[in-house]
């Protein structure tokens, strides 16, 4: 008998697969999708007999549910859990018992400190930072006042995401960071922010927003008061995509693709089947800018009003992603 | 005995409430041995004057001396330190703690930093049989009636063994057999050389109890003296200032043919199987011992407690209340003996304790009319002499007294066809019993009934056409106004007079 | 004449009398955890008691501290922050300082009871609205959480994880500790007053309590209970998290309120918040084994923590 | 002078436009007329939640279910268009029907069950969120609907709709408070709700009231949020749950019933904003911020809120 060649796989699980996906809390517009991803990936498992069960959980916010939960599935033996972590560091523990079960464990956007789990799947929050950072140097040509716009405080990826951006600011001491907000990432706080700001600062050339839906805000507040839109980033949320082409701005976004949850799944059940599946598996940034932005708005009546466009997905393409093609 | 020094003295006392002066140079001395009577109309400054005594509050000027030290701050912790002890009203009770718990606190006693239970097992008991109290130890002070609450608050300073015991307004539920057991104790304490300080409104116990007699009017002390030679009128006289009337009206029954409410077989939780009929223009009496279902059934026939019946007539409708507000549209109004935590709401004004039951009435279409609502609170002011500010202060800033007339007069506006009144005059000076016994009977003559409870065997004798006496939830005696004498009240409620029953 | 109980009789009773108008949630709560062992018969072993216990236990220490302070008549909005304060402190003093094991715990739990202690000072001194004061504090406190560690991180050392969360039912252990002290502190007269104080502060004052100490006491109890719970999530998850307590601070009142803690101070018990927060873990776990999609969970949720407080009117209506 | 100083509303309201002026010297964009107009539409949804607030509050309860009304109502309306209705009246009609029935809901709850407001209103927010999830996310709708357009954004003779709407219900508020026999009711539910019951107040009535009551404002502030923000979301009304009870407590209402004014709640309200805009203008990392916030509530508390004693 071969080793199994990815992390946890002992190989004595046989198809067809219980998968369980231990989300961290459903009501979220964004979760909703990703957990669309998640049944259309089960789905298409299904028609192949791999998978025959989902078990969905909900913690409702609290990570401490969320550990509960993953025990629940560890206890009733399912074979592969898909999680989005509602803390860094809590979950630990109770993904190195999964895995020490032969439990093949796929963390997806929000990640674990711990490495013992079969494979991590996400963007890249630094890299995302970074590009941002770059396009707002870029369009300002180094030169000019910028705001900064984040999530909230505390969590993993706001941090790694403004870190992403500090070497690009250091790079170029023409960009003055005017003051940084943090709001939950959610257009009406980012609105009450930037209102505030505007008042504030009479001169902004740039805003350097981190994601979600604070761009949307950014813009609902500039709007009100008439202010001259400046270049910005921001996240593949609809409103923003739709005020971006309704207000002609000069913008760059990326996204944290719903699908990493379908590839959560793919990826656990190949394992599971033997495949050699890397430990890390870093999704490319999809990026959106003033050329490609009409093809997402074309697809737009596909998704929620208040939902995340995102780029579209096949199997074929997750091979490439875990490098199994 | 007279002449040794005293363990508690005050000398020119002031105290103001928001700059009005509530105590005026006010000094008094309190003896071993000696039980003296603390007399005064409502809101003259007695129970002011015992929360300075006590370190509840601190005088604005005066001085206090224990065993003739000056005593620099007073608190209620060093007061009992120093041997004081103060009945209060049921003010002090934690109504979800126990018996034992409520007897002893502040004052338990511990044994390797815990609660010796062992010994307030024994030592709390002891208490409660001196005063003839009969209920549980471990039982939450909430479920006890009003009267039993009352001498738990006796019994909790008993507990404490002080030099000095202060009384204030003890009785003020408790019937005839309960303060007889508590003069037995108090008879002993001052045998055993304790100062007590006794405050009553009931003018026989103050006579049966009491050596020596401070007065205040409005805050100044104008009487300190022996109780020799004193008879009750002087005695009123002192505290009023002028000749007094009787305190009972002259009895003349006003009972007329007609039915006000009619029960049969009326059952609720506390009372079995009760029948019980009240003309118009009748005054009713029920009396018993503490607790013996004679408030659950002014509560059932009010709709405040789930009640079955054959019959229950009043108002033209033949069913139970569904709830107060129900059995207020039939006519009926009920005037709760707690007035603290059932009547009045003291954080909020005169005026709107006066007229929220008729609120409804007063109001046009839901919206109120505060012409018509200041009217009316003066009207209710003045008919029932309320004391203590206008009608915009808080009714907790009025003396017990006064806040009992507000829970009475506020009824007045509805002209209710039943009136249930449970222990009325709770509280309430001599003066302002003997107005609202002329309105009760006042109220009778206009063809209302009237349902008296009533814990002073006295009010039952003198103002009642019949006197239903109750023991065990059920009625024991149905006595007639020429049979209820105080006696036959009392045997009746002990159960030895069942042959005696109408 | 009466019958004198001996000294254990009494108390016992007194203990008991106290389960009144809880029974309903008692019930309700062995249905729950039956049908839970019947759903997962793994549950009736060490493993299964251990795990279930660790998961619960957090939310246990919070429903505690959160009624010690409800008893007073008080609230406490600070005790999720103050969670996540201990467990950052926990593992920077704990897991990456000298301070040691021991010393870290012992410093974590102190930082939590001079924070609380603060709080009830300024509650009591100054006669402010508990829920307000609470709430500004759980700023500054998680504002200082988010000094000491921004993003979560740090460690634990791993003997520490193993003692408290390993596969043995050492947190059922702490719990019953605790609840034994309680029961201690409960028979002393401290824990009287602080019964007393939330029940009829005017007349505790009058007894002769001391008032204000017993509500600072109340509040540095809690706050200590919190911190260690932070203490605890810490060793748990191996890291400390600052936003980690956020949502405890209402589930911790949602418990109380259960498990028949009043509104209004001195009504209530720390067995019935404690079987009130156990109610809301064996929920979690009970809907996971039903096999209910969100959906019907969030419906379910409401309907069994509504029918738990139902059960106790119906009662007394029937009575 | 001294007795006016005594008065918590009063103080709220001093302190107020002490800290505006300070703010104001502080960072001179806090003090422009444009700003203060915005705090104030910021504020008014506040204010028009807690005013629900205020009432359940006065009446002895709590509502914890006002932030998942809002969400709901602002995720609902866009799912409710009718075709003979181009000026969506009937949209928002229907939505705050809605939301009032379900605030009616969590009387009748009060009432029959005699369960804690407290526990009874954190039930129906939990189930609300279950049916957030069935109705949210699914279906690609976002109608623009003109009359919340205009309610969110619109303005009458230079007054923003957002304050014009808050002046309303805060002059039926104040009104229903103090002018009604319902206002008289709750404070005396709210003080004392056995001795209330004795005096013949209709209690069932008016707790079923306060929270329909609780339920229409809720809804219409998500109507309103909805409008500024263009689009709802799952979460939006989240903000609101913990800032309408700060802004009761804050105007000097007591949280245990019986005590207060809706005068002293718009007070709070606009505090609570201030206060969370000068945060933002601030430069500092988020733990210091968050320090900030908590010392100037408390440090406005100490000012403001001391419970009157003696
Ligand atoms: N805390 C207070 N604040 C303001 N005024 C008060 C306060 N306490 C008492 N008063 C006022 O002081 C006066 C004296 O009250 P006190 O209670 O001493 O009277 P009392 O002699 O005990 O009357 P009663 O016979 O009715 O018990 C009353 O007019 C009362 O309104
Ligand atoms: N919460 C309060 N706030 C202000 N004053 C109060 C408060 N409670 C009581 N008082 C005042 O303290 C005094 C003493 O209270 P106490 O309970 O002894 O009543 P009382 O006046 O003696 O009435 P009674 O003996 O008839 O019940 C009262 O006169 C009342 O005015
Ligand atoms: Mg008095
Ligand atoms: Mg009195």
């Amino acid at each position: 008998m071969a080793e199994a060649a990815a992390k946890c796989i002992k190989g004595d699980r046989k198809p067809p697969f219980t998968v369980g996906w231990a989300n961290i809390y459903s009501v979220p517009t964004w979760m909703k999708q990703t957990e669309g991803t998640i049944t259309d990936v089960v789905e298409q498992l299904k028609k192949d007999g791999l998978v025959d069960n989902l078990v969905i959980t909900d913690a409702e916010g609290n990570a401490n549910n969320q550990i509960t939960q993953i025990q629940s599935m560890i206890d009733t033996d399912v074979d592969a859990i898909v999680v989005i972590a509602g803390s860094s560091t809590a979950l630990n523990r109770v993904i190195e018992q999964a895995c020490e079960k032969g439990i093949a464990v796929a963390n997806v956007d929000s990640l674990v400190d711990t490495d013992q789990l079969t494979v991590k799947i996400n963007t890249n929050s630094n890299e995302w930072g970074k590009q941002a950072a770059q396009f707002i140097a870029d369009k300002l040509g180094g030169q000019g006042k910028i705001i900064i716009m984040n999530g909230p405080a505390g969590i993993s990826v706001s941090e790694d995401r403004r870190a992403g951006a500090t070497p690009v600011l250091e790079a170029n001491p023409g960009l003055e960071v005017l003051t940084e907000t943090n709001t939950a990432y959610n257009s009406a706080p980012a609105q009450e922010a930037m209102t505030s700001l505007l008042f504030q600062y009479p001169e902004i050339d740039g805003i350097l927003s981190l994601g979600g839906a604070l761009s949307a805000g950014a813009i609902l507040a500039m709007d009100r008061q008439g202010r001259e839109l400046p270049p910005m980033t921001g996240e593949n949320y609809r409103q923003f995509l739709e005020l971006w082409k309704e207000k002609d701005l000069t913008a760059w976004a990326t996204m944290q693709p719903n699908w990493l949850g379908g590839l959560g799944v793919y990826a656990a059940v190949q394992a599971l089947n033997g495949k050699d599946i890397q430990p890390y598996v870093e999704v490319p940034l999809p990026i959106i800018d003033n050329g490609n932005i009409d093809e997402y708005l074309a697809r737009a009546g596909e998704f929620p009003a208040d939902g995340y466009i995102y780029s579209p997905y096949d199997l074929a393409m997750f091979d490439q992603l875990l490098g199994l093609k | 005995m007279s002449g040794t020094a005293p363990v508690l003295a005050a000398q020119g006392l002031v105290k103001r409430f928001f700059g009005n002066p509530v105590l005026n140079d006010v000094s008094i001395e309190i003896v071993p041995g000696r039980v003296h009577a603390l007399l005064g109309e409502n809101g003259a400054g007695k129970s002011t004057l015992v929360n300075l005594l006590s370190g509840v509050l601190a005088p604005d000027a005066g001085r206090l001396l224990v065993d003739r030290q000056p005593c620099a701050r007073l608190t209620p912790a060093l007061a009992r330190r120093h041997g004081i002890a103060v009945v209060q009203q049921e003010l002090s009770l934690a109504p979800h703690l126990s018996v034992v718990e409520n007897v002893a606190l502040g004052a338990v006693p511990t044994r390797h930093g815990l609660i010796d239970y062992g010994r307030l097992a024994v030592e709390v008991g002891r208490v409660l049989d001196r005063l003839g109290l009969d209920v549980a130890l471990d039982q939450p002070v909430e479920e006890l009636p009003l009267g039993k609450r009352q001498l738990v608050e006796i019994a909790k300073a008993l507990y404490r063994q002080p030099r000095v015991l202060i009384l204030d307004e003890p009785t003020s539920s408790l019937t005839a057999h309960e303060v007889q057991a508590l003069f037995k104790v108090l008879a002993e304490l001052r045998r055993q050389g304790t100062a007590l300080v006794y405050i009553s409104h009931r003018m026989n116990e103050v006579m049966h109890l009491c050596d020596w007699v401070t007065v205040l009017k409005d805050g100044t002390r104008t009487a300190d003296r022996t109780m020799v030679g004193i008879d009750p009128p002087a005695l009123v006289r002192l505290m009023v200032g002028r000749e007094p009337g009787d305190l009972f009206p002259p009895f003349r029954s006003t009972a007329r043919g007609e039915l006000a409410l009619e029960a049969r077989g009326l059952t609720a939780p506390g009372i079995q199987g009760v029948d019980l009929v009240v003309r118009q223009g009748e005054v009713l009496g029920i009396g018993g011992l503490l607790g013996q279902g004679q408030e659950e059934l002014l509560l059932a026939l009010y709709g405040a407690l789930d009640a079955q019946a054959e019959r229950l007539a009043t108002g033209g409708i033949d069913r139970p209340s569904r709830n107060p507000a129900d059995a207020i549209g039939r006519g009926l109004a009920y005037v709760p003996a707690d007035r603290k935590r059932e009547a009045v709401l003291l954080p909020l004004s005169i005026r709107f304790n006066l007229t929220l039951p008729g609120l409804r009435r007063l109001a046009r279409r839901g919206l109120r009319r505060f012409a018509q609502e200041a009217e009316v609170a003066r009207e209710l002011t003045t008919k029932l002499n309320v004391r203590g500010g206008g009608p915009e202060r808080a009714v907790q800033l009025l003396s017990g007294g006064n806040q009992q007339k507000v829970a009475l007069a506020r009824w007045l506006p509805l002209s209710p066809n039943v009136l249930l009144l449970n222990d009325p005059t709770r509280g309430v000076d001599v003066d302002t019993k003997r107005e609202i016994y002329l309105r009760l009977k006042g109220m009778a003559a206009d063809g209302m009934a009237v349902i008296l409870l009533s814990s002073d065997a006295l009010e039952l004798v003198h103002l009642c056409d019949r006197v239903l006496v109750f023991r065990d939830g059920r009625i024991a005696a149905d006595l007639a106004h020429r049979q209820a004498s105080e006696e036959a009240i009392v045997a009746a409620s002990l159960g030895v007079a069942r042959q005696e029953a109408a | 004449m009466r019958q004198v109980p001996s000294g254990a009789a009494l108390h016992a009773r007194l203990i008991w009398r106290r389960n009144r108008g809880q029974i309903g949630l008692f019930v309700l709560l062995a249905l729950l955890l039956a049908l839970y062992a019947f759903l997962h018969p793994g549950l009736l072993s060490w493993a299964g008691i251990a795990r279930f216990t660790q998961n619960w236990f957090p939310v246990a220490l919070v429903a505690i501290a959160q009624t010690l302070v409800m008893l007073m008549g008080g609230i406490d909005l600070a005790i999720g922050a103050m969670v996540g304060l201990g467990t950052v402190l926990a593992a920077t003093l704990v897991g990456e300082s000298a301070l040691g094991a021991g010393l870290g715990i012992t410093a974590t739990v102190a930082i939590g009871v001079a924070a609380g202690g603060l709080v009830g000072t300024i509650v009591a001194l100054f006669g402010l609205p508990a829920i307000i004061v609470t709430l500004a504090s759980s700023f500054l406190i998680g504002g200082a959480a988010l000094l000491v560690m921004p993003r979560p991180g740090g460690s634990m050392p791993g003997w520490l994880s193993e003692g408290l969360v390993g596969v043995h039912p050492t947190a059922l252990l702490i719990l019953i500790v605790i609840l034994v002290a309680w029961r201690v502190l409960r028979a002393t007269p401290l824990g009287l007053s602080i019964d007393a104080a939330g029940d009829n502060p005017a007349g505790a004052f009058r007894s002769g309590v001391n008032v204000a100490l017993a509500r600072i006491a109340a509040y540095a109890i809690s706050g200590g209970l919190a911190a260690f719970a932070g203490v605890y999530v810490a060793a748990q998850t191996g890291a400390g998290d600052p936003l980690i307590g956020n949502p405890l601070a209402l589930q911790s009142i949602t418990a109380a309120v259960l498990g028949g803690v009043g509104f209004l101070g001195g009504q209530g018990t720390i067995r019935g918040a404690v079987a009130g927060s156990l109610l809301l873990a064996v929920l979690v776990n009970v809907m996971f084994f039903l096999g209910l999609p969100p959906v019907a969970q969030y419906v379910m949720q409401g309907l069994i923590i509504v029918a738990a407080m139902g059960i106790k009117r119906l009662r007394e209506r029937a009575a | 002078m001294s007795a006016l100083l005594r008065h918590r509303v009063t103080l709220g309201w001093l302190v107020v436009v002490a800290l505006w002026i300070a703010a104001g010297l502080l960072k001179p964009g806090f003090a422009r007329i444009g700003h203060l107009r915005y705090l104030l539409e910021l504020a008014s949804i506040t204010g028009i939640v807690a005013a629900g607030q205020t009432l359940v509050v006065i009446g002895g309860g709590i509502d914890l279910s006002v932030a998942a009304v809002i969400t709901f109502s602002a995720i609902i309306l866009p799912l409710l268009t009718f075709p003979f209705d181009p000026s969506g009246m009937a949209a928002v009609a229907m939505t705050l029907a809605i939301t009032t029935a379900i605030g009616g809901l969590n009387g009748i709850g009060v009432v029959l069950l005699r369960v804690h407001p407290l526990i009874l209103t954190l039930a129906t927010a939990t189930i609300l969120q279950g049916a957030l999830i069935l109705i949210a996310g699914g279906s690609a709708v976002s109608t623009v609907n003109p009359a919340v357009t205009f309610l969110g954004n619109g303005d009458l003779f230079g007054l923003p709709m957002t304050i014009v709407t808050w002046l309303l219900i805060a002059a039926v508020t104040l009104f229903v408070l103090h002018g009604t026999v319902l206002g008289s009711w709750l404070f005396a539910l709210g003080t004392n709700d056995r001795a209330a019951r004795l005096a013949g107040v209709g209690a069932g009535q008016a707790i079923l009231a306060v929270h329909a009551a609780s339920g229409f404002c809720a809804g219409l502030a998500g109507l309103l949020l909805l409008g500024m923000n263009r689009q709802g979301y799952v979460g939006i009304g989240e903000p609101y749950l913990l800032g309408s009870i700060a802004a009761v407590v804050l105007g000097g209402t007591s949280i245990l019933g019986g005590r207060g004014t809706y005068l002293g709640t718009i007070a709070g309200s606009i505090l609570l904003v201030t206060i969370t805009a000068l945060i933002t203008v601030v430069n500092a990392s988020p733990g210091w911020r968050a320090i900030l916030f908590g010392g100037l509530i408390l440090g406005l508390l100490l000012i403001s809120g001391r419970e009157r004693s003696g």
